[in-house]
């Protein structure tokens, strides 16, 4: 053992919290502290007291001036879960001259008072929990965080709404930024809607400036129709390759005038920007404001690359931008934090068969609507039926599409509700047709959302508290043929209706992108069950991931409106400032480490780490662990198989000695013998 | 110790136990084969918009479930609802909170008939005629079944139906001799002991 | 088994979802029973079959070691070295005559406090079943109670 | 081929005799090789359920105890009828999904000398078992008689595509296993709108006005679409919708003569078997007059462009569905 | 101090095989330096002796003693407190002593059984069915043998041990290596190391002494070793699929098992500090299976059929459990 972990030598103290009643109306704490003065006396115990709030300033003196007077080198807190507090105490274990890593904080509120109804045992797990933290602190080491120094360039993952936003944030505060968009243009999902709600102010309108200002600031390189390929590296100081795919165009020459996409013979449906709802041709720039205004050319597509024969393009180019011989580029950039903004996938709405999506032609997703609704969409903003010219009638639009469901998403897509409501004005407004909204719960919970909703009801639209069961054209009674019925509970009629309309517009729920556990991976981070990406706390760091350096805006981390996005997008990087400022970050010295002398040089660990921490020496024959590269997860530590790694923080020695101290009272104790 | 013992039972942890009303809903739940979810309820209403009977019915699932909620055992139990279930089991795949719909609805009716709760007899004595049938024979006996059905409940509408029994005969759809299978006895043997096991909650 | 029986276990959770999730049931006041008492490591991974030695040694009835679902580690995969060894430990256990069933692995993501506190009633009831381990309590060859070494202790038999 | 347990359900030998005998024509040809399980019962149809639950199990498990008895050569159990598919796939699914109901319906089952280990057989419906077994490209491979000219609804009922515990069925509302049948069949497709929905079940018994009216919305659907014939694949359907056609006009005053005919029997037919062997004659509305353009070119009716027919439109693009390509 | 000057030596041989008692023959004409610099005043194997002579001698009497073998009955726990009280030092010596070695194995089964197997099963001819009785009247009166333990205990579970000599047995140049220093220390030139130190062995494992190449490993497969038709001879035998313990293993063996071809079997126990043998092999082995899926993950452990056999052939007494169930439950109690 080392000479500095020995009981004898250790002067401990122990502060048993009240959490007002929290803790002491389960756990007698009293009784905690006394015992543990007692009968933990010989594993160096010197002091131990319970106070009503060990947080507040008076308990935190408490433990400063007790540091001074009794000269302690040890401190237990028993309280709340070290999630909370843990930093609290060991700043007052600082404040009080000891080094911060040689405090322990053990719960005894979320493990015991707040989940157990049975006093004495309560109080009996109390102590136990109490000795474990004893044994456990004697062997802890006094530690220094690790710092590493901040690059002052950021990347931004995602060219939607929250990137724009996050890229334009940090480049304005001066520092360099790579904007890496996957599509053609930047834009997102914001630049194929027509009106926002609730204002309706025209999404264009607001969203094209920033389009601009990203496009032509200097702080901004930006990388469209890119890919992130590769991540190495760490918090500070991450080295990322990026796939700049080959866009067929010389962007020095061209000039964005378009004669390509007129002169190009080969029509597709565009399933990306006009939702499969419009066409564009081989080569193409997605919408007119698209920035970079370079188009990009579709290969699988082109018939002069699958046929060998065409290059109209080619031919009518007046700059002679069109290079067929392009090929993908390699770029690796520096930077020293990560912002994730890629955003959403609408849910595909064919997956809920009864409401006959792709069966019945005038079923349509939110997102066709979108396009139909956009003056610049491929009706010219004329909401129609599928033939492309009837005006309907009568419009039902159902909510919750895939969200609130166990058969798709659990969760609330968030911004249906609200979406409905404007396309039901939409609708109202240009054809004035007869609008149905059904839905199970209006969720209308922000600044004049619900004012939208009392304005939409003042315009007629008819709403149906009930979830729709099918759309069908099977009709059944006078006045439904060639209609599309809508049979539904009216849940506060009570009653099943069928209501026969021309046009069914899904308001579908948001997904997590297609390949969002892959982006998850490629940058070292975790997705939540359903797919989104898990943010470091979900209250207190929503922006901020478990992995330093690495931040998520907007809805990659979970659905939400253009609001919260913009405002997510600036915090991250108002987080990513803030360290940039401070030139360097600090890090938990939790660590692994290698004993070279132990080390045989087997090379059972150097294929555990997936962070490529561990490195192997074939001239030493002995791996070393690189401490920045290293997150401290310990699985090199427990497989070691000559004990030759050790782990600061959770040593074994610190985790044996807390199972001793745990294990010193058993639940066979007089105190339970009573309650048996 | 007894703490360790007494926690969270399934069942018990989304009700305040104090109130007897919720009782009925968990004596639902627990009758119910599979797990009925049926506390999951957000009363959408899919149920009753799937429903092809739902016209018919006192009142749609939905509302019944909202009423074993508020502990409205007998309404409940006098509702048509379940008697009206086709078990076509769209509203079960439909549900957006896999309730086992159907389930629930079997599980009402054996409650109404054992307190006797049903307020037309039509249904339940045609359960229990096919029943009988089944536990005297093994297998099920159209012809018997639907003559004595018939003439209890519609005896005005045999004659109507006197042309499709006729034509069933005459194209020997429908036997006259019941069939008995062979382990008649220890298919009964299985049902009482199955009874027994019924009769302890 | 004596009614009064009530098992002890030690149960590894990790500080990135399991021990959170222990937090959340705390916080949603979930309740489960008293006979496990947690110790966080950084990660499931980081968990060394001595620890559950250790555990069963020193009078544990029971070992409980959860973590981030398959696919979820706040460390990218490093549970899956945890389910590994879990898997070879048991089978080791299993040569010594302890029931498999006294040592356990689940999943628990930081949102499963109910579903953790479920988990740790069920094992504890399971443990239950099983009756006490009653491991001999010779002293172990660990840190300051070397020198015990030498006591000589007697063998129940 | 491989062989299979059999369980033919009450209705094989009575009401739906036409199934069975179509059924054992085609058998050979398919080369469907099936155990009948020993002795079975009946499978309680959707009443037992309504009595009591246990028992209403136990009921069930008895079968499934025989069958899994006879289980050497093969562990899959087909029933040809949708309620005895779903009890007994059902049975088998809640008694491994709730251990009390196992532990029940086994202890009942030891009265008998029986026992059943949930999830010991595979319970599969007849349908199923053609399409994904034997194949539509073998089914195709046997046609010497195509149905063409024959305007076929293909009418699945609810209990086949649902609750659907292990996701044998493309979808629980339109699934296209049978449509893809028939049309390997030669016969003409329609897209039937209200293929799964429901056919009115023990309500023609307990509630006949309720009944009359889900047996006209699917005969008059099949008329809109100009259908000559409903396709089932289920007795208590066939059954319904065939005996008590008569009822249900009588009931609206309509005078619908739709003929319901089993999927087996058109097999049947285009394998170029002969009608009276494969139990026609027996369905009350005569599918006579349908049945009288099999075999014989039919002429294309000038009315065909009226007929409702589900068009895609060419103004805006229709979004693909998956499959589009070989169902069309 | 001996009338002649010479420091006593005593070796004791006790739940063992005596491997060790020839290893220490085995180092040839280094012998000699024992007999020149000691009085042999204790050794069984090597010479007469009675044990009242050594409850004679006064206490802390004898400078070094070997001891080897684990403490399975009563005698040999007797002695091992009488050498304990009459040496100054005391060395476990050999694999035995130290952590039970193959003798601790029998720490899985329950006596009864253990007697079973030696008095009663087929490969024993014992036709009167005669077991050994640990009371026996004779006519000159009541003879007793020394009672049998439930489990088998290593030496510093009993007494207090100087220092840990490993090896199955150990290997002679190890041996000779220590006399030698011993001798140094004798003669002034040379101090002994910290008490509880392991002596005549290395401080990492034997992988450090092995020639074979390694890479980073990935293990689809475990086989034994009879089923590998060809053997790489340069390659790591883990990575071939083979269960070879040297990655836990204590060097100072010249990691012979795998240079001769066969996987170390770990006799020279866990390295330095290390608490459970098996458990950094578990721990090990675990961490480089190459798979993420419970089916597969099992299917390739299939390939080690008797895991304690495996990680526990020298270490179960000495181990964190010590024992299987069976064993210190003596007759199927609870």
């Amino acid at each position: 053992m080392a000479p500095d972990t020995n009981p004898e030598k250790e002067k401990i103290g122990v502060y048993v919290c009240h959490c007002g009643t929290n803790i002491a109306g389960i756990v007698d704490v009293e009784d905690v502290a006394t015992w543990a003065g007692e009968e933990l006396k010989d594993r160096g115990v010197v002091v131990a007291r319970d106070y009503k709030f060990m947080c507040s300033s008076l308990g935190q003196e408490l433990i400063e001036n007790d540091i001074q007077e009794l000269g302690l080198t040890r401190v237990v807190v028993a309280a709340c879960s070290p999630h909370l507090h843990e930093q609290t105490f060991r700043n007052a274990s600082a404040k009080g001259g000891l080094n911060p890593y040689l405090c322990e904080l053990v719960s005894i509120r979320e493990q015991v008072s707040w989940v157990h109804t049975d006093k004495k045992a309560a109080t009996l797990k109390s102590k136990a929990i109490v000795s474990g933290g004893v044994e456990r602190v004697i062997h802890h080491e006094p530690l220094e965080p690790l710092h590493v120094p901040i690059h002052p360039a950021s990347l931004v993952v995602g060219g939607g709404i929250a990137g724009i936003q996050s890229a334009l944030e940090l480049a304005d505060a001066g520092y360099p930024v790579y904007l890496v968009e996957r599509e053609p243009s930047i834009g997102g999902h914001m630049a194929q809607f027509d009106k926002t709600f609730p204002t309706l102010d025209c999404s264009a309108c607001i969203l094209t400036p920033k389009m601009v200002s990203v496009g032509s600031h200097p702080n901004i390189t930006m990388l469209t129709w890119s890919e992130v390929e590769r991540v190495d590296g760490y918090v500070g100081n991450f080295t990322v390759t990026i796939r700049k795919k080959a866009r067929y165009v010389n962007e020095e020459l061209c000039t964005g005038c378009g004669i390509c996409q007129e002169k190009c013979p080969k029509k597709i449906i565009d399933t990306v920007y006009e939702a499969g709802l419009g066409y564009r041709k081989a080569i193409y720039t997605p919408f007119p404001q698209a920035v970079p205004k370079y188009p990009v050319l579709d290969r699988p597509n082109c018939t002069y690359f699958q046929k060998g024969t065409c290059k109209a393009c080619e031919k009518f180019c007046p700059t002679g931008a069109i290079d067929f011989t392009q090929e993908d580029e390699l770029i690796t950039v520096q930077v020293g934090n990560v912002i994730l903004a890629t955003g959403y996938d609408l849910f595909d709405a064919r997956r809920v068969s009864q409401y006959g999506y792709g069966r019945l032609a005038n079923v349509f997703t939110s997102l066709e609507f979108e396009r139909l609704s956009n003056a610049a969409g491929p009706t010219n903003g004329n909401i129609v039926l599928r033939d492309g010219v009837t005006v309907p009638k009568s419009v039902g639009i159902i909510h919750c599409v895939g969200s609130r469901d166990r058969n798709f998403n659990n969760y609330c897509s968030v911004i249906c509700c609200m979406q409905g409501l404007k396309f039901a004005h939409l609708v109202h407004e240009r054809t004035g047709a007869t609008v149905y909204n059904f839905y199970i719960d209006m969720r209308t919970a922000y600044k004049s959302y619900d004012e939208f909703y009392q304005r939409v009801l003042e315009e007629g639209t008819l709403f149906v508290r009930g979830k729709v069961a099918e759309v069908t054209d099977a009709a059944r009674l006078p006045g439904e043929e060639g209609k599309l019925i809508i049979q539904v509970e009216d849940t506060l009629v009570g009653k099943q209706r069928r209501i026969p309309v021309d046009m069914v517009v899904l308001s579908s729920g948001l997904e997590p992108r297609h390949d969002a556990k892959d982006v998850a991976h490629l940058f070292g981070i975790s997705c939540s069950s359903d797919g989104w990406l898990i943010e470091k706390h979900p209250k207190l760091d929503p922006v901020a991931t478990m992995t330093e350096g690495i931040f998520i805006a907007g809805c990659v981390q979970g659905p939400k409106d253009i609001p919260t996005s913009v405002s997510q997008g600036a915090a991250a990087s108002a987080r990513i400032l803030g360290r940039i400022q401070q030139g360097e970050i600090a890090l938990e010295p939790v660590r692994a480490s290698v004993d070279e002398a132990k080390c045989s040089g087997c090379r059972i660990c150097n294929d555990l780490c997936p962070f490529s921490a561990i490195l192997f020496h074939e001239d030493r024959m002995v791996s070393e662990i690189n401490p920045a590269l290293c997150q401290g997860c310990g699985t090199c530590v427990a497989a070691c198989p000559a004990g030759a790694i050790s782990g600061t923080g959770f040593s074994n020695e610190q985790i044996l000695s807390q199972i001793e101290g745990l294990l010193m009272l058993n639940l066979e104790h007089p105190l339970v013998a009573e309650l048996a | 110790m007894t703490t360790a013992t007494q926690t969270i039972k399934p069942t018990s942890r989304f009700f305040d136990p104090t109130n007897p009303n919720l009782r009925f809903l968990e004596e639902v739940s627990a009758a119910t084969a599979g797990v009925a979810r049926l506390e999951m309820c957000i009363q959408c209403g899919t149920c009753g918009g799937s429903c092809p009977s739902a016209l018919d019915m006192d009142h749609t699932p939905r509302m019944l479930f909202a009423m074993i909620r508020a502990g409205m055992r007998e309404e409940a139990l006098r509702s048509n609802t379940p008697w009206m279930c086709v078990s076509c089991y769209h509203c079960v795949v439909r549900c957006p909170q896999d309730v086992h719909i159907p389930d629930v609805m079997y599980t009402l009716k054996g409650m109404a008939i054992r307190t006797k709760l049903y307020k037309d007899s039509t249904a339940p004595d045609f359960s229990s005629t096919f029943v009988d049938m089944v536990e005297s024979y093994g297998r099920s006996f159209e012809f018997g079944l639907a003559t004595r059905h018939y003439l209890k409940h519609f005896p005005l509408r045999l004659p109507g139906m006197a042309p499709m029994g006729l034509g069933m005969l005459s194209k020997h759809r429908m036997g006259i001799k019941p069939k008995r299978i062979e382990g008649i006895d220890q298919l009964k043997a299985i049902l009482d002991r199955a009874k027994e096991l019924e009769a302890v909650p | 088994m004596s009614e009064s029986f009530e098992p002890v276990i030690i149960g590894f959770t990790c500080n990135w979802c399991s021990y959170r999730a222990a937090d959340l049931a705390g916080t949603a006041r979930v309740k489960y029973p008293p006979n496990i008492r947690l110790i966080r490591l950084m990660c499931s991974g980081r968990l060394d079959p001595t620890f559950v030695f250790k555990a069963l040694a020193g009078g544990a009835d029971g070992v409980m070691i959860t973590g981030c679902h398959p696919g979820e580690c706040h460390y990218i995969e490093q549970n899956y070295k945890a389910l590994r060894r879990y898997l070879l430990l048991r089978r080791t256990l299993e040569g010594m005559g302890i029931e498999r069933e006294r040592v356990k692995l689940v999943w628990a993501s930081a949102a499963e406090g109910v579903k953790l506190a479920e988990e740790i009633t069920k094992f504890v009831e399971e443990i239950r079943v099983l009756g006490p381990l009653n491991w001999p309590k010779w002293p172990q060859p660990n840190g300051h109670h070397i020198e015990e070494k030498a006591k000589v202790e007697e063998v129940p038999a | 081929m491989s062989k299979y347990l059999f369980y033919p359900g009450c209705a094989m030998e009575t009401s739906a005799k036409a199934y069975c005998d179509s059924l054992t024509a085609i058998q050979p040809i398919l080369g469907l090789d099936v155990i009948e399980v020993e002795d079975w019962n009946c499978c309680g149809a959707t009443e037992y359920l309504g009595i009591s639950l246990t028992p209403a199990y136990a009921l069930i498990g008895r079968n499934l105890a025989l069958a899994s008895k006879q289980a050497t050569e093969t562990k899959t159990l087909i029933a040809s009828c949708s309620a005895c598919y779903l009890n007994l796939a059902k049975a088998d699914h809640y008694m491994q999904e709730r251990p009390l109901l196992n532990e029940n319906v086994n202890t009942a089952l030891a009265a008998g000398g029986l026992s059943y280990q949930p999830g010991t057989l595979e319970l599969r419906h007849l349908l199923d078992v053609i399409i994904n077994d034997i194949g539509l490209d073998y089914v195709r491979s046997k046609v010497v008689n195509p149905l063409k000219g024959l305007r076929v609804a293909p009418y699945l009922g609810c209990m086949v595509p649902r609750p659907d515990y292990d996701h044998r069925w493309s979808d629980h509302e339109h699934p296209d296993e049978l449509d893809r049948l028939i049309a390997a069949l030669g016969a003409e497709v329609i897209d039937f709108p209200l293929k799964t929905h429901c056919c009115g079940g023990h309500m023609t018994q307990i509630g006949p006005s309720t009944a009359f009216e889900l047996i006209r919305r699917l005969i008059s659907s099949a008329d809109q679409y100009q259908a000559d014939i409903m396709v089932t694949v289920c007795p208590m359907c066939q059954m319904n919708l065939d005996a008590y056609q008569g009822e249900t006009n009588r009931y609206f005053h309509t005078n619908y003569q739709m003929p319901i005919v089993f999927f087996t029997q058109l097999m049947g037919l285009a394998f170029g078997l002969e009608a009276k062997h494969l139990g026609f004659g027996k369905e009350l509305v005569s599918a006579g007059k349908a049945l009288g353009r099999i075999g014989i070119e039919v002429p294309e009716p000038e009315e065909k462009q009226a007929r409702p027919k589900r068009t895609k439109p060419t103004g805006l693009p229709m979004p693909t569905m998956p499959g589009d390509e070989e169902v069309n | 101090m001996s009338e002649n000057g010479k420091p006593k030596f005593a070796m004791y041989w006790a739940a063992s095989c005596g491997g060790c008692e020839i290893a220490v023959l085995n180092i040839g004409e280094k012998i000699l330096d024992v007999d020149a610099n000691f009085e042999v005043a204790f050794w069984p194997v090597a010479m007469d002796a009675k044990y009242k002579d050594v409850e004679a001698m006064p206490d802390k009497s004898i400078l070094l003693t070997l001891f080897n073998g684990g403490i399975r009955n009563a005698e040999n726990e007797e002695l091992a407190h009488l050498l304990r009280r009459k040496s100054q030092i005391l060395v476990a010596f050999g694999s035995c002593a130290c952590e039970g070695c193959i003798p601790g194995l029998a720490n899985l089964s329950k006596p009864q059984v253990i007697f079973d197997t030696v008095y009663r099963s087929v490969s024993t001819e014992n036709p009167e069915k005669l077991e050994p009785q640990y009371e026996y009247q004779m006519p000159e009166g009541t003879i007793h043998i020394p009672q049998f333990y439930p489990v088998l205990k290593t030496l510093d579970q009993v007494v207090h041990v100087d220092y840990y000599m490993p090896g199955c047995p150990p290997e002679s140049h190890q041996i000779a290596a220590v006399i030698d220093l011993v001798i140094k220390v004798l003669h002034g030139e040379a101090t002994l190391p910290p008490p509880g130190t392991t002596i005549g062995a290395g401080g990492s494992t034997v992988c450090d002494e092995c020639s074979r190449t390694r890479n980073v490993k990935a293990i689809k497969q475990f086989v034994r070793i009879q089923d590998v038709a060809h053997i790489d001879p340069d390659l790591c035998l883990l990575e071939q699929g083979i269960p070879c313990n040297g990655p836990a293993t204590r060097d100072g063996c010249g990691a012979l098992c795998p240079s001769a071809g066969a996987q170390c079997i770990g006799c020279y126990g866990p390295a330095e500090g290390v608490l459970d043998y098996g458990a950094r092999l578990i721990a090990a082995y675990a961490s480089v299976i190459d798979s993420n899926d419970p089916e597969e993950i099992d299917r390739i452990l299939d390939g080690i059929p008797d895991p304690v056999g495996q990680f526990y052939r020298f270490n179960l007494a000495g181990s964190m459990l010590r024992a299987g169930t069976p064993a210190w439950r003596g007759n199927g109690s609870s």
